[in-house]
């Protein structure tokens, strides 16, 4: 397998998106072109990248170390080389392969979902482009380069959540995504730079980055991973910059599940993954990542309870699960946070999938108490999102519980026992919310009858297979002290940081301890919603159904002051004394042109007799000058 | 020395005096018999002295006087009077001017001082003909404008119009003669001429330069304002064009000017174009060589001709009444006649006798080379007579076209074949 | 109604160059002058005054001259027809009364003024009887001073017909 | 010769005075062209024959010819001339302006401390071979470059005054 | 040669290039202006020629003679220019050329 189709990987769905582009605005300029062209461009490119990954991924089993391709020089300044390089090592690989994986399943997914719609070519188009840029982020071999791919998947979230972009919510919901987005670009930038400052002149990809980082001064060490983690906030949706995910869900379906719940949120967590060197490093800044990661999931995990809307519970416990994953990352566990990224990507996926489904079949209703008794009626998507549910709760053998099992064991190996507690803590909400969702959704009484839209088999396809990963996909990662082989951590094994070392009997212990508050959870749930009537009112308020107020606090202490400071720049310092500078100055010179204008008469001969008076004036001065 | 000095160069002066301003009397004549023969008239005949009319040339004097003793009227509206009265001064005098760069004969020695016959010894004699033809227009634009007079005034625009365009042919015209002669002085121009090509034509510039010449010879016509291109008078248009208001000797001044400017146009016509001074086939080396010869010659052929001359002006210089006094001239010019013939052959005979010092020839030659500038001199002046009474006057807009569309790009053409010419074959 | 172009002629080179009519016009005059001046008397002018011109005719209008009767005595009878009929006015007549019985009037006075005259012959046609004739074949008329212009009576009466003096 | 000089500077200096003074426009063309013949003068004194008849030629022949033919032309009276009541005025503070700089340039000149007389000379210096000569080998560039400011010139000239076409 | 002392000429020159100046600045008849332009590059020619004839060299003469040659080209255009012009204001006066003139547009 020659590297260079590393940038096949990322060109194919780059291609897609421009052909789809231009057929589409062939489309709705001059002639329809029917959906079904649109629609074998759209699943041809994330099948192939998938397959040419796939082929990556044989060629890394035979033992081959890694693949770097640089094509070009993409800047060349002064000794300071940034190249268009691509890395295919087994880290981007592996985020290669579950990308594409689940890409193409939501994109199998999507053209179900969106069939009809006006812009069904321009969401393809869209979709093809995220991915690109996607697998661009993952297989840049430079920041700089994944800060392209970076900056990419932002512009295609916003572009996707405002995709219905004549509802202003939608709007809205984009900007705040885009604009939360910038402040942690703003700090990956800056981790960049201050990166490049240092080691820049010795080259920029990760390569020469793992050989260089050392040279880097501690104290600038802890200012670089805090500002990268800042990016990593930003795009991964924690505290304090995690309010754009639930707005996000304002966009269709299957944007939600492919973007904001199992891949663009990650990469994050994989950016932390790629700079493990720097990390390292710096083991105090990893577990102040921890501590964050555990807050971000207790926070969402306790909002999610009292949210009414299904897609807004699944986006907070989707910022719930990415909180898992850093704290597996901040404590130098690689491996087990990407692990959970992998088996998060299937159940979450699986569940918002399920979810479209739902609201497909109830015409686009999202709240879940104007559901309910669903079960009988789409029994497949019952199915399915019971065993994503189950997953999610961290229910052996389902694939969520040995990921989640993984961090808390890894949190408890690592005597951050307060993080564990929170962790175990959530896992119990989590299971609760989940379950809440579930019963209420599929279950309970006096619920409404109404008629059913029909589910077409390109959305229930996707949701079978996923739901066969979400309940499989564990095992990829059986622990070892069962007797497992743990292929994640085989397969990433310069990225699963320190052994765990922990008896057997309390490991046991440990796992039985989260199993049970996943089943507290489940059982006060099942108490409290299953046979949930949905005659009574519906209480929406509350400190936890207002989210804390995080929205309105940030909007009192930030947006009304970054207002009444622009408003002050713009009416005091910009219009009372810049404008007022400048204006005066140049109504100066206005003046003092229109007075030397006077002096342009039109009247050659007074111009001669100017110069003539100049050269008598030089003339004396000269004569003067010289003397004798 | 110096006295022979002082006499040479008097000598020049007054021989240009005597083609220049003598000429105009005789030129008058002879526009005017020469007027009357082609229309099958006679002309003047009838003014006499003392019975000489000498074929009417007596009335040109006449004229003269009548022109010098008429009162000098000036109109009332002209205002300019200083200018008024100095035009037609800078038209003769600019014309006389250019009349004197012209060689009469080749530089005569005597005893070892060598003299350029000329009466202003320049050796850029072409460019002063040039200069002077352009400063003669002063005195039509000038005298045109200060007779504050419409038509006058347009015939001064139509002459300054003229000149300019047709000096720059002219000059252009020069120029290719220049490149073929390879020097600007009129002597070294004319010494060029006195070869033969092919061994038995003789050199000179108009089959040199058949071109150039015919350019030079109509641009010629239109720097002395001559038919056809004398629209600066168009006395059928603009009644009398510039010189309208005057009158006496003011006009005389004009009028004698433009014989004068045209005597000065033939005689560079003829320095340029027709040989100058040389007789043809015979160089002045050669002249100076076969004297002897020469003189036998002269002695037989003058007789001859003399003889011829007689016989015509017995048969055509009659007079209808026997009794006139009139009637005797023919007798006494042909005493005249037989005088000289006695004379000039007695005085060859002599020399041919006693034999001649190298000056004697050498004047001798001098005197052979004048006489054949004047006969030249006179033919192109008949040529400017002649041409002037066959031909109808241009139209202005024709004029110009002639001068700015044809003359300059065949001027142009011509320097330009004639220097590839010079380059390829040498000079 | 169009306007009519007519095409100019001589489009071709030779008629373009002009240098060939120009020639051919010179030759022309050429060679009237030199035929003149081989032979002065191939031209046919007259060297007046020495040589008057004899092919005056008989119609010829000269100056006027009165007739006479048979006995010499003026044939006018004054009776003014002529001068009403000049156009130019140039005739002045004094009438008197006749005595001798062979009319009723006779012009005492009877003046023409040859610089007014025109020539024309309107006083011959419209005489009566015969008196004023021009058939003297004076086709010149000389004088000195402008008062010598005016012909009168006698000078009138002393002019002859030409036919008679040859 | 010392005469000659007087006299011709003379005639120059009162030919451009007259060229400034007179308010008719053709009496001020007959003082350039007093002035420009007595130039020409000068320069036959100073040996430049070929520039004596060039000035001569192009100058009196030709430059203010075509000017009193455009003068003509124009059909400009004395009635179209401008008022000019300040004309003496204006000269004489103009004339008192320019003294510095006539002094200092004369300074120039005069410190440049030339020797009692000029190089000798060949009797064919400035006449047209040498001229000629020098012209055609070392300043050929200039030559060409000035004969297509000409052609420009009569370009532009014929552009310039053409009379605008009918639409 | 040089009877006459080689600074009359330099002194005729600048004192024709004075009057030159003079005739600019005083005159309002733009054939006067022309005409003192003239004056100008003739006095400058004077100078050029006198050079030449003090140090001997051609140099001087040429560019004189380049001098007049661009003289000649000055005054078709000029002229041609000023036919344009009066055809177009009437005037021969300078002052009355002045379509360019700013009118107050601030």
């Amino acid at each position: 397998m020659s590297s260079n189709f590393l940038s096949w990987i990322v060109l194919i769905p780059l291609f897609s998106s421009i052909l789809l582009g231009a057929m589409y605005l062939y489309s709705i300029s001059v002639k329809k072109i029917a959906d079904r062209y649109f629609t074998f461009f759209a699943l041809l490119a994330p099948m192939a990248s998938f397959f040419i990954g796939f082929l990556f991924f044989l060629g890394l089993l035979n033992g081959n170390g890694e693949y770097i391709y640089e094509p070009y020089t993409w800047l060349g300044v002064n000794g300071y080389i940034i190249s268009m390089g691509f890395l295919g090592d087994k880290l981007s690989i592996f985020m290669v392969l579950f990308v594409t994986f689940i890409g193409s399943m939501i994109h199998i997914y999507a053209s179900g979902y969106m069939k009809g719609d006006d812009g069904y070519g321009k969401f393809f188009s869209y979709f093809n482009l995220f991915m690109a840029s996607m697998l661009l982020l993952v297989l840049a071999n430079s920041p700089i380069i994944m800060f392209i791919g970076w900056e990419g998947v932002g512009l295609c979230s916003y572009l996707l959540i405002g995709f219905y972009f004549t509802e202003p919510l939608n709007v809205v919901a984009g900007n705040k995504a885009f604009i939360a987005n910038r402040v942690g670009d703003l700090g990956f930038l800056v981790g960049i730079v201050y990166l490049f400052f240092y080691v820049g002149k010795l080259g920029f990809d990760y390569g020469a980055l793992e050989d260089y980082v050392s040279i880097v001064p501690n104290h600038i060490l802890v200012i670089i991973g805090i500002s990268l983690f800042i990016g990593a906030m930003g795009k991964s949706a924690q505290i304090p910059l995690y309010v754009w995910l639930p707005d996000a869900m304002a966009g269709p379906t299957p944007v939600s599940a492919l973007i904001h719940a199992a891949t663009m949120v990650t990469a994050g967590v994989y950016m932390v993954a790629r700079f493990h060197f720097l990390y390292d490093l710096i083991p105090h800044v990893g577990v102040f990542i921890a501590y964050i990661g555990a807050f971000s999931s207790l926070f969402a995990a306790i909002i999610a309870m009292k949210q009414t809307d299904i897609k807004k519970i699944l986006a907070y416990s989707t910022i719930s699960q990415l909180g898992y994953m850093f704290i597996a990352v901040g404590l130098g566990a690689y491996s087990t946070g990407l692990f959970h990224v992998f088996t998060h990507a299937f159940f979450k996926a699986l569940l918002f999938m399920g979810a479209g489904a739902v609201i497909i079949a109830l015409h686009h209703e999202q709240n879940i108490f104007k559901m309910g008794g669903l079960r009988k009626k789409i029994p497949l998507i019952y199915s399915v999102m019971l065993v994503g549910t189950l997953a999610i709760s961290g229910i052996p053998p389902f694939s969520g519980f040995f990921s989640k099992d993984e961090v808390l064991l890894k949190a408890y190996n690592h005597n951050e026992y307060l993080i564990y507690g929170i962790g175990l803590f959530t896992a119990g909400l989590t299971a609760y919310y989940m379950f809440r969702l579930f019963f209420v959704t599929f279950e309970g009484k006096n619920y409404k009858e109404r008629k059913m839209q029909n589910i077409s088999w390109s959305m229930k396809a996707p949701l079978v297979i996923l739901a066969i990963g979400a309940a499989f996909a564990g095992f990829v990662g059986f622990p070892k002290i069962f007797g497992g082989a743990n292929l994640i951590d085989s397969w990433l094994e310069a990225w699963s940081g320190a052994p765990t070392h922990i008896e057997f009997s309390a490991d046991i212990m440990l796992m039985s301890v989260s199993v049970l508050a996943g089943l507290i959870g489940i059982s006060v749930a099942y108490f409290k919603f299953f046979k949930y009537d949905f005659n009574q009112d519906i209480k929406e308020s509350g400190l936890v159904y207002n989210k804390f107020y995080i929205d309105e606090i940030i909007d009192f202490l930030i947006v009304r002051r970054m207002r009444d400071l622009s408003t002050f720049v713009a009416v005091v310092i910009d219009d009372g004394f810049i404008d007022k500078t400048v204006m005066s100055l140049s109504n100066g010179f206005i003046n003092l042109g229109r007075r030397v204008g006077r002096m342009q008469s039109a009247n050659t001969r007074a111009y001669a007799f100017f110069m003539l008076v100049g050269l008598s004036s030089f003339s004396i001065y000269l004569i003067l000058k010289l003397g004798k | 020395m110096n006295i022979i000095l002082i006499s040479v160069v008097i000598v020049n002066i007054i021989l240009a005096l005597l083609f220049s301003l003598g000429a105009a009397p005789i030129l008058v004549w002879v526009e005017r018999r020469v007027a009357g023969f082609i229309q099958d008239r006679l002309g003047p005949n009838r003014c006499n002295i003392a019975g000489f009319r000498l074929g009417g040339l007596i009335q040109s004097f006449a004229d003269m006087l009548k022109l010098v003793f008429k009162e000098d009227f000036r109109a009332g509206n002209i205002k300019e009077r200083f200018i008024f009265r100095i035009a037609p001064v800078i038209v003769f005098v600019s014309a006389f001017l250019s009349f004197m760069v012209m060689p009469f004969a080749d530089d005569l020695v005597i005893g070892t001082q060598t003299f350029i016959m000329q009466g202003l010894p320049l050796d850029f004699g072409v460019l002063w003909f040039l200069a002077l033809a352009g400063l003669s227009v002063y005195g039509i634009i000038l005298g045109g404008w200060s007779s504050n007079n419409k038509y006058s005034l347009l015939g001064s625009v139509r002459a300054g119009a003229q000149v300019i365009s047709y000096e720059v042919s002219m000059t252009l015209a020069l120029v290719s003669l220049l490149i073929t002669y390879g020097s600007i002085h009129l002597v070294d121009i004319v010494n060029f001429q006195s070869g033969l090509i092919f061994g038995f034509i003789p050199a000179w510039g108009i089959i040199m330069q058949p071109v150039a010449a015919i350019i030079f010879i109509i641009t010629s016509f239109a720097e002395a304002n001559r038919t056809p291109f004398d629209i600066a008078e168009g006395e059928s248009e603009i009644v009398g064009g510039y010189h309208t208001e005057y009158s006496a000797m003011k006009f005389g001044l004009f009028f004698v000017g433009e014989y004068v400017a045209m005597s000065a146009s033939s005689a560079l016509m003829v320095t340029l174009f027709f040989g100058g001074y040389n007789i043809p086939w015979v160089g002045t080396d050669t002249l100076k060589e076969h004297f002897d010869i020469v003189m036998i010659a002269i002695i037989v052929l003058l007789p001859l001709l003399s003889y011829k001359f007689g016989g015509w002006i017995l048969k055509n210089n009659v007079w209808p009444k026997a009794d006139d006094k009139r009637n005797n001239e023919s007798k006494w010019l042909i005493r005249i006649l037989v005088m000289m013939n006695i004379f000039v052959v007695l005085l060859l005979g002599s020399f041919l006798f006693f034999g001649v010092s190298a000056t004697t020839t050498n004047i001798a030659v001098a005197i052979m080379q004048v006489a054949t500038f004047a006969i030249k001199l006179l033919l192109m002046n008949f040529v400017f007579v002649w041409v002037r009474w066959t031909l109808p006057r241009f139209r202005y807009d024709q004029l110009q076209d002639l001068g700015w569309k044809v003359l300059l790009p065949i001027s142009i053409a011509n320097i330009f074949v004639t220097a590839i010419a010079i380059v390829a074959f040498g000079a | 109604m169009g306007i009519k172009i007519v095409p100019r002629y001589g489009k071709s080179l030779k008629d373009r160059l002009y240098l060939p009519a120009i020639f051919g016009g010179m030759k022309t005059t050429i060679s009237h002058f030199t035929k003149n001046l081989i032979d002065t008397s191939n031209i046919k002018t007259e060297c007046y005054p020495e040589m008057q011109p004899n092919d005056i005719t008989d119609r010829y209008r000269g100056v006027h001259r009165l007739t006479h009767r048979e006995d010499d005595s003026v044939r006018c009878v004054a009776c003014f027809m002529c001068a009403t009929a000049c156009p130019a006015d140039c005739i002045f007549i004094e009438a008197v009364e006749r005595t001798d019985g062979m009319a009723e009037k006779m012009p005492a006075k009877f003046s023409i003024d040859l610089l007014e005259c025109v020539f024309c012959g309107g006083c011959v046609e419209a005489c009566p009887c015969d008196a004023i004739r021009m058939d003297t074949g004076i086709f010149t008329f000389i004088a000195e001073k402008r008062e010598d212009f005016v012909l009168n009576k006698e000078q009138l009466l002393n002019n002859t017909a030409r036919k008679e003096e040859n | 010769m010392d005469i000659i000089f007087l006299v011709l500077a003379l005639l120059a200096l009162f030919g451009a005075t007259s060229t400034i003074m007179f308010s008719n426009t053709v009496h001020s063309a007959l003082g350039f062209v007093v002035t420009v013949l007595a130039l020409a003068g000068l320069y036959a004194l100073l040996n430049a024959t070929f520039l004596f008849m060039v000035q001569i030629i192009v100058y009196a022949g030709a430059i203010i010819a075509l000017l009193l033919f455009v003068i003509m032309f124009l059909n400009i009276q004395q009635s179209h001339a401008p008022k000019e009541p300040n004309k003496y005025l204006l000269m004489l503070v103009s004339a008192i302006a320019i003294v510095p700089f006539d002094y200092l340039l004369f300074k120039a000149f005069y410190s440049m401390s030339f020797a009692g007389d000029a190089n000798i000379t060949t009797k064919d210096f400035g006449n047209i071979k040498m001229l000629g000569n020098e012209l055609f080998k070392n300043w050929i560039l200039p030559f060409e470059a000035i004969s297509l400011l000409l052609l420009v010139a009569l370009i532009g000239a014929v552009v310039l005054a053409r009379k605008k076409e009918r639409a | 040669m040089i009877e006459v002392s080689f600074m009359s000429y330099i002194l005729l020159a600048i004192i024709l290039f004075s009057i030159g100046i003079v005739g600019v600045i005083s005159r309002k008849n733009i054939f006067i202006i022309y005409m003192s332009l003239e004056l100008m590059l003739n006095s400058i020619n004077l100078i050029l020629v006198s050079l030449s004839r003090y140090f001997g060299s051609m140099d001087g003469q040429i560019i004189a003679m380049m001098v007049m040659a661009i003289a000649a080209a000055e005054a078709v255009v000029f002229l041609s220019l000023i036919v344009s012009l009066y055809r177009l204001k009437h005037s021969i006066n300078i002052d009355d050329y002045n379509s360019l003139k700013q009118k107050g547009i601030l």
